[in-house]
């Protein structure tokens, strides 16, 4: 048997409500997947669509986006804000085949502990069972090649 | 100064002349090979400068632009006299008006019965590809992109001073035409439009080696439109979609 | 070249146990820019921070990356401990190794692998952390109170009474607001305007109050600790220096039949007038409109009557710059016109009023001198019908949000109205009682059990006149069969609604607010008195609807907000704030509208001879929050956030 | 009598020379549009185009090209240089304003530094140019001083026959004439006529046109500013240029590792000249468009003797907003009047 596919999750939280819903899985020490790992932003306004792109290009298999629940945001509509692009951002990777599934997006709050460990383990077992990315792979893979004829 | 039409090289060709004189009128030309949406040229650095008032030949969806760039700051749609004109069935129309707020009826219309100048066939076959196809069609597509930037260059929406591709501190988007660069770029393009793409098509004429631009964007209007009820350009005052929301935006994608 | 050091912490066995420091600390150290890589036990103990100290200064380190436990723990600490050592606080990041690594995962070497990553990530985006500086903006001590009722009133007395000086803006003629017209209040029973009117004459006299009345807010510039507010004074046509408010020349004004807006139009009042008798101060206004000099030419009798010559039909608006370090803002509220429910025969039917027409009625100060009467005849109502939730909890016409104080002053009214008509009879139609708050269920179990209002549970479908009669006809839900009750008045508890100008109003000031324009706070639970801009507090029922202790309560408590900017000359912020790239920005104005604290502001630069080259962005850290929604936005990127920069967050993602 | 190679036979001499080792380039369609790309079956070319969209340069000049790996050690920075994929070819079907392209740029890519990249590719590749036969309204080699079937660049030079069956076969160069050794066996011997190569109407007078440009008070002439006014911008001249050869070097990658690449770069764009300090001495896009026309007939051929343009036409035959070479020059031949 081969080893199971292990794959690479990077997640994009605001500070004020995931980051510390992940800090208090941590304290209340639950345990959930390793395969993810968390950049921290001060509010999910920060978190631009570059980073999901990057994050692919540094081989991601897995993106996650995750902050306040609408109504909770620290800078109150950081958030609203987000979740239009998200939206927006959401559809048109979907038409240029990046899978929705391989890009989520949350709302986890400084109390949902449990929802974030729950979240990783549920995501990290679809992306597992989606496999790598391998249509990303390649085009990761041309930017190491040699220039084609 | 007015900025219109000419002859150009070949006989359906017409290209964007600029009109000083009462002397030129001669040269302009208005038929239904005047395609091109002129509305980019009136942000060319000193144009409307000292209150200088331009007019523009324009199609309903050139004045939508003037809409935009109204709401985004660009240009004071007063200075701009619109020379409105549209064509349906090979017949040229005039239309009534001078200021942009006078096309109102005429780009309500679009809202109610958005053509699409997009190619409905391949959009319905890409959506009913599975990702993996899609990723591969606009793969092979997004293969034959240069780098040359005729689709922002061409597209009066895209005005920023130095476009994000250029900025490289960060490089966000890789400048190599390589296939992870021409995805990137592409992507942040249509990403940079969405909700203020007026469709006239310039990025898909200007696109020397033919990738479908047009339906991209028409895709992310549709999707614009179905989630925020937003068509771009239909006034001078509209917010734009992406700085402004609403609180019980939909969010079915979120867990 | 950075020199960043890496310090892992053990944690004791907390960060230890799961992930393997020792190879950690190896790999780190082989990683481009790391001059040091050690670990240790605990590194927030005293000893630890010494080496943390020590390693700084040994080694001239540019960056410091603690890999530990969550930067909400000791980010503070550590940042504090290399300030010590003379690194900029803000070159030093946490490396969270225990709340989101050790303690979370069972397999040590993914555990290692995954500590690993999260460390090197930080070590790349120190490398490229900016020394930062608190910013310090100057505050003026000074308060503006915008509104003169209760909270308005309460809010500059509290900020007054610990010394700092206040601005009290009043549009009206008088302060007062709406507690000045009310008769009793509950759950008390005390009269409004005997525990009122003293406060408004303290406010009035106060040396460190400056009471502008008849003045309105023309525009809000600025940020918090330094705005800029222009005043304008609305030409009373009397001049407040001369006036002794004798009242001569209300007495003689020949217009007597303008209704009284104080008296909620049950009362007559004349051109030249003060809202009620006990107004503050206590200096009439000509009413241009109704003025019979005004709008014929010929009258002036007011002017001849007047012995201190304060007449000055000439005079006009005056304006007023004010320099203040906070706003308050306590506008208050309206009641919305109940002419919406023509079932119910409001602005048809003289004998149904609403629930501020009652409480102008049951004044002792009032039109009918605190007797309930009939508006159409005089006639001593026998019989009364109160319907609660007149526009409150009604989507279709009304607003669907519960008004709060109504289940209370219709309960008050029904015991007003038993103590005044013995042998009347009240009946009230509510939803629901709801009545929470001290001394609240108390007073409204009095009514019915000792005042014995009728409480019927169900609407009210329809209100007619028969016979001299206003007839009820609704449904008593409880008993499941129509009511029908042939009443002598019928009073509307109507919803409490936002100022019908609230939100062009939150527009000059630069605040947010709700659809139904009431203003937004910070914070629904935890900043339930700041407003989304720094520095501009909200106070009463300009909020939400509230009843009095809550509004004074909330007054009081934006006091101490302003107070505590007031403590110091300056005001230190986290230097994590936006700032723009003005070379590369196109002036789209997005950020503009994105930002939720109104930080972002059009700036035109211009060439030598003062021409406009340009327009970009600008954004005051003195309002910025440092969200970072506006660079997201920022299609050129112009737009960059302090703190968590676009080359830095590029840096975390690529170092992974 | 003279060599002829019949269409019919040309997929025995594709398999001849994939079956040698060659990788056979030719003009197809990929997606939408006209390339010159490697073939497995010649029923893959298009000979009827009048040119390809995209020019034969990227055979010789991809847009983007690794030059070095790197990888980021803690006190060292490794790198490992690349070089293209070596490899004979031949490309068949050129067109001679393509061919003679790359010879225009032979002695740019090889003046001073000797670019290994283009020389590597140019030493590999036989170019089998195909005489024009039909021209659009966009071709002006003529303008140039060259002619459908000139052979400047080319090792083999066809010439389609009248009855359309197939070429003559000219062979130009050594290189040009082993190739056609290994199909010997496919060629004939026949008699048939040649067709009438294409007429292309000389579009303006390159001689007045470089004599206009090369006086310095014409350097800021109001000409400019007219001439381009509605010039956008975008880089689709130069890159569909065959000889445009302008390029950038970039860095991309990781913390960790990266490449370093070669890229297309165009004198169109604002960033080309910009500064570090936002100064730029090309602030203009007449002053962009200007550089262009100068370059390619007052500079280079002060320099190499040639004009950097060999009258392909796609400049004009693309442009968003239909300007180009052949415009620009007309205009400069009546000034010059």
């Amino acid at each position: 048997m081969s080893e199971p596919f292990e794959p690479k999750i990077i997640a994009f939280v605001c500070t004020y409500c995931t980051y510390a819903g992940a800090d208090l899985a941590g304290t209340s020490r639950l345990k959930y997947a390793p395969n993810v790992r968390i950049i921290r932003l001060p509010c999910t306004g920060r978190i631009s669509p570059m980073f999901i792109l990057k994050a692919l290009q540094k081989g991601a298999d897995g993106v996650l986006v995750s902050g306040c629940h609408p109504g909770d945001c620290h800078f109150t509509h950081g958030n609203y804000h987000a979740r239009r692009r998200w939206m927006v951002f959401r559809a048109l990777l979907d038409f240029i085949g990046i899978p929705p599934e391989r890009v989520k997006y949350s709302w986890i709050s400084a109390a949902e502990g449990v929802k974030f460990a729950e979240f990783i383990n549920s995501v990290t077992e679809d992306i597992r069972k989606l496999g790598p990315f391998e249509q990303y792979s390649q085009l990761i893979g041309d930017t190491q090649a040699p220039a084609s004829l | 100064m007015v900025i219109g039409y000419g002859k150009g090289t070949t006989g359906n060709r017409r290209r964007p002349i600029f009109i000083s004189s009462p002397d030129d009128v001669g040269r302009l030309v208005l038929d239904d090979s005047c395609i091109i949406n002129l509305s980019g040229y009136l942000v060319s650095e000193g144009l409307l400068s000292d209150e200088k008032r331009v007019a523009v030949f324009l199609r309903p969806e050139g004045i939508r632009a003037i809409n935009i760039l109204a709401a985004e700051s660009q240009l004071d749609a007063d200075q701009i006299v619109i020379f409105g004109f549209d064509v349906n069935d090979n017949e040229l129309r005039a239309l009534k008006g001078i200021h942009v707020e006078e096309f109102a009826d005429v780009i309500g219309s679009i809202r109610e019965n958005n053509p699409g100048f997009a190619d409905k066939e391949l959009l319905e076959k890409i959506e009913k590809m599975t990702a993996q196809e899609r990723f591969a069609f606009w793969q092979e597509e997004f293969a034959k992109c240069i780098k040359c930037y005729a689709c922002r260059q061409a597209c009066p929406m895209c005005y920023c001073r130095r476009c994000i591709v250029d900025s490289n501190q960060p490089q966000w988007v890789n400048t190599s035409s390589h296939s992870l660069g021409n995805f990137e770029w592409n992507i942040v393009r249509a990403f940079h439009l969405s909700g203020r793409c007026v469709e006239c098509g310039n990025c898909d004429r200007a696109c020397p080696v033919n990738i479908p631009l047009r339906l991209i964007n028409h895709k992310m209007a549709v999707e614009v439109l179905g989630a925020f009820d937003h068509v771009a350009g239909m006034s001078k005052t509209q917010e734009p979609v992406l700085a402004s929301f609403k609180k019980d935006d939909s969010e079915t994608f979120i867990l | 070249m950075a020199k960043i050091g890496v310090f892992i912490c053990h944690c004791g066995e907390n960060v230890g146990a799961k992930v393997d420091c020792t190879k950690l600390a190896a790999a780190m150290g082989e990683h481009p820019g790391v001059a040091v890589s050690v670990e240790y036990k605990y590194f927030c103990s005293d000893p630890g921070q010494e080496s943390v100290k020590k390693a700084i200064r040994e080694n001239n380190l540019t960056g410091v990356v603690v890999a530990a436990c969550s930067p909400r723990m000791h980010e503070a600490t550590f940042r504090k401990a290399c300030a010590e050592a003379g690194l900029n606080p803000y070159l030093c990041e946490i490396a969270n190794i225990r709340e989101q690594c050790s303690w979370v995962h069972t397999d040590k070497d993914m555990a290692t692998e995954k500590a690993m990553d999260i460390t090197r990530s930080m070590v790349e985006k120190v490398k490229r952390n900016n020394k930062l500086q608190p910013i310090e903006v100057p505050v003026t001590r000074r308060a503006l109170v915008i509104g003169g009722g209760i909270a308005g009133i309460q809010a500059a007395l509290d900020i007054a009474n610990a010394g700092q000086e206040v601005v009290l803006v009043e549009r009206e003629p008088s302060l007062g607001g709406h507690m000045a017209q009310l008769s009793e209040t509950f759950p008390t029973l005390d009269c409004s305007q005997c525990i009122m009117t003293p406060r408004m004459v303290e406010a009035a006299q106060h040396p460190k109050i400056r009471l502008l009345t008849y003045s309105e807010i023309e525009s809000v510039d600025g940020y918090i600790g330094n705005f800029t507010v222009r005043v304008r004074m609305k030409s009373r046509y009397i001049d407040i220096d001369k006036c002794t408010g004798c009242g001569d020349c209300i007495t003689k004004c020949p217009a007597k039949k303008i209704s009284s807006e104080f008296d909620c139009d049950l009362g007559k009042r004349t051109a030249v007038y003060t809202p009620f008798a006990q107004s503050v101060p206590n200096i009439p206004v000509i009413d241009k409109a109704n003025c019979i000099y005004f709008k014929n030419g010929k009258c002036k009798i007011c002017s001849k009557t007047c012995q201190c010559d304060a007449i000055d039909f000439a005079m006009t608006d005056t304006f007023v710059d004010l320099e203040v370090g906070a706003i308050v803002v306590a506008t208050g509220f309206q009641v919305q016109n109940n002419s919406v429910y023509g079932e119910y025969g409001y602005g048809t039917y003289p004998d149904v009023i609403n629930g501020l027409q009652f409480e102008r009625m049951a004044s002792a100060s009032g039109p009918t001198a605190g007797k309930i009467q009939r508006p159409s005849d005089g006639a001593e109502p026998q019989t009364v019908v109160f319907i609660q939730c007149a526009g409150s909890r009604d989507p279709s016409k009304g607003v669907r949000y519960c008004s709060k104080i109504c289940c209370m002053y219709t309960a008050k009214h029904a015991m007003l109205y038993a103590h005044k008509v013995h042998d009347g009879k009240s009946h009230i139609f509510y939803m629901d009682i709801r009545a929470a708050g001290k001394g609240y269920d108390e007073f409204s179990r009095r009514a019915i059990e000792e005042d014995e209002a009728a409480y019927v549970r169900g609407r009210v479908s329809k209100v007619w006149q028969e016979n001299g009669k206003l007839m009820v006809r609704g449904v008593d839900t409880l008993l499941g069969r129509p009511v029908e009750i042939a009443a002598d008045l019928v009073v509307l508890a109507t919803a409490m609604i936002a100022q019908p100008d609230a939100k062009e109003f939150a527009k000059t000031i630069g605040i947010g607010y709700d659809e139904y324009g009431f203003y937004n706070e910070a914070h629904l639970k935890l900043r339930p008195v700041e407003s989304s801009t720094a520095g501009v507090y909200l106070a009463g029922a300009c909020q939400s609807p509230k009843d009095i202790p809550d509004s004074v309560a909330q007054a009081s408590a934006t006091a101490s907000k302003v107070l505590a900017l007031f403590s110091k000359e300056t005001l230190e912020r986290e230097p994590v704030v936006a700032t723009n790239n003005e070379a590369t920005c196109a002036g789209c104005w997005g950020c503009v509208l994105a930002c939720p604290y109104n930080a972002i502001e059009q700036k035109d630069i211009l060439d030598r001879s003062g021409r406009i080259i340009k327009r970009v962005a600008s954004v005051n850290p003195g309002l910025c929050q440092g969200c970072g929604t506006c660079v997201t936005f920022c299609r050129s990127n112009s737009l960059d956030l302090a703190g968590f920069t676009e080359k830095q967050i590029f840096a975390e993602v690529m170092g992974l | 009598m003279t060599k002829i190679l019949l269409i019919d036979k040309l997929d025995n001499c594709v398999e001849r020379w994939k079956a040698a080792g060659i990788t056979v380039i030719g003009p197809v369609h990929r997606a939408n549009i006209s390339v010159y790309a490697a073939v497995e079956h010649a029923s893959e070319f298009d000979f009827g185009l009048v040119l390809p969209d995209r020019s034969i340069k990227e055979l010789f000049f991809p847009q983007t090209e690794p030059m070095l790996r790197y990888a980021i050690k803690k006190d060292t920075i490794d790198t490992i240089e690349c070089m293209p994929p070596s490899g004979p070819r031949i490309i068949f079907g050129s067109r001679a304003c393509d061919a003679s392209g790359m010879a225009i740029d032979d002695p740019l890519f090889g003046w001073d530094y000797k670019d290994t990249y283009w020389f590597q590719r140019r030493n590999e590749s036989v170019i089998v140019t195909i005489a024009c036969i039909k021209a659009d309204d966009f071709c002006m080699c003529t303008s140039l001083n060259m002619e459908p079937d000139s052979t400047k660049g080319s090792d083999v030079l066809l010439r389609p026959l009248e009855n359309g069956k197939g070429w003559l076969v000219e062979e130009l160069t050594d290189r040009g004439q082993e190739a056609f050794t290994q199909i010997a066996e496919f060629l004939q011997e026949s008699a048939d006529a040649p067709a009438q190569t294409a007429v292309v109407e000389k579009k303006f007078d390159l001689e007045a046109s470089v004599a206009w440009l090369q006086k310095p008070e014409n350097f800021d002439s109001r000409f400019w500013k007219e001439i381009s006014m509605r010039c956008i911008g975008c880089a689709s001249c130069t890159y569909l240029c065959p000889t445009c050869h302008c390029f950038d070097i970039q860095d991309e990658g990781d913390t960790y590792s990266g490449v370093r690449r070669k890229n297309w770069d165009s004198c169109s764009f604002a960033l080309f000249t910009m500064h570090t300090s936002g100064h730029n001495p090309r602030s203009t896009q007449s002053a962009r468009w200007r550089q262009r026309i100068m370059h390619k007939f007052n500079y280079f051929p002060g320099k190499f003797s040639v004009n950097s343009c060999s009258g392909c036409g796609r400049c004009s035959r693309q442009c968003p907003v239909d300007m180009g070479i052949t415009e620009t020059l007309q205009e400069i031949s009546k000034l010059s009047l």
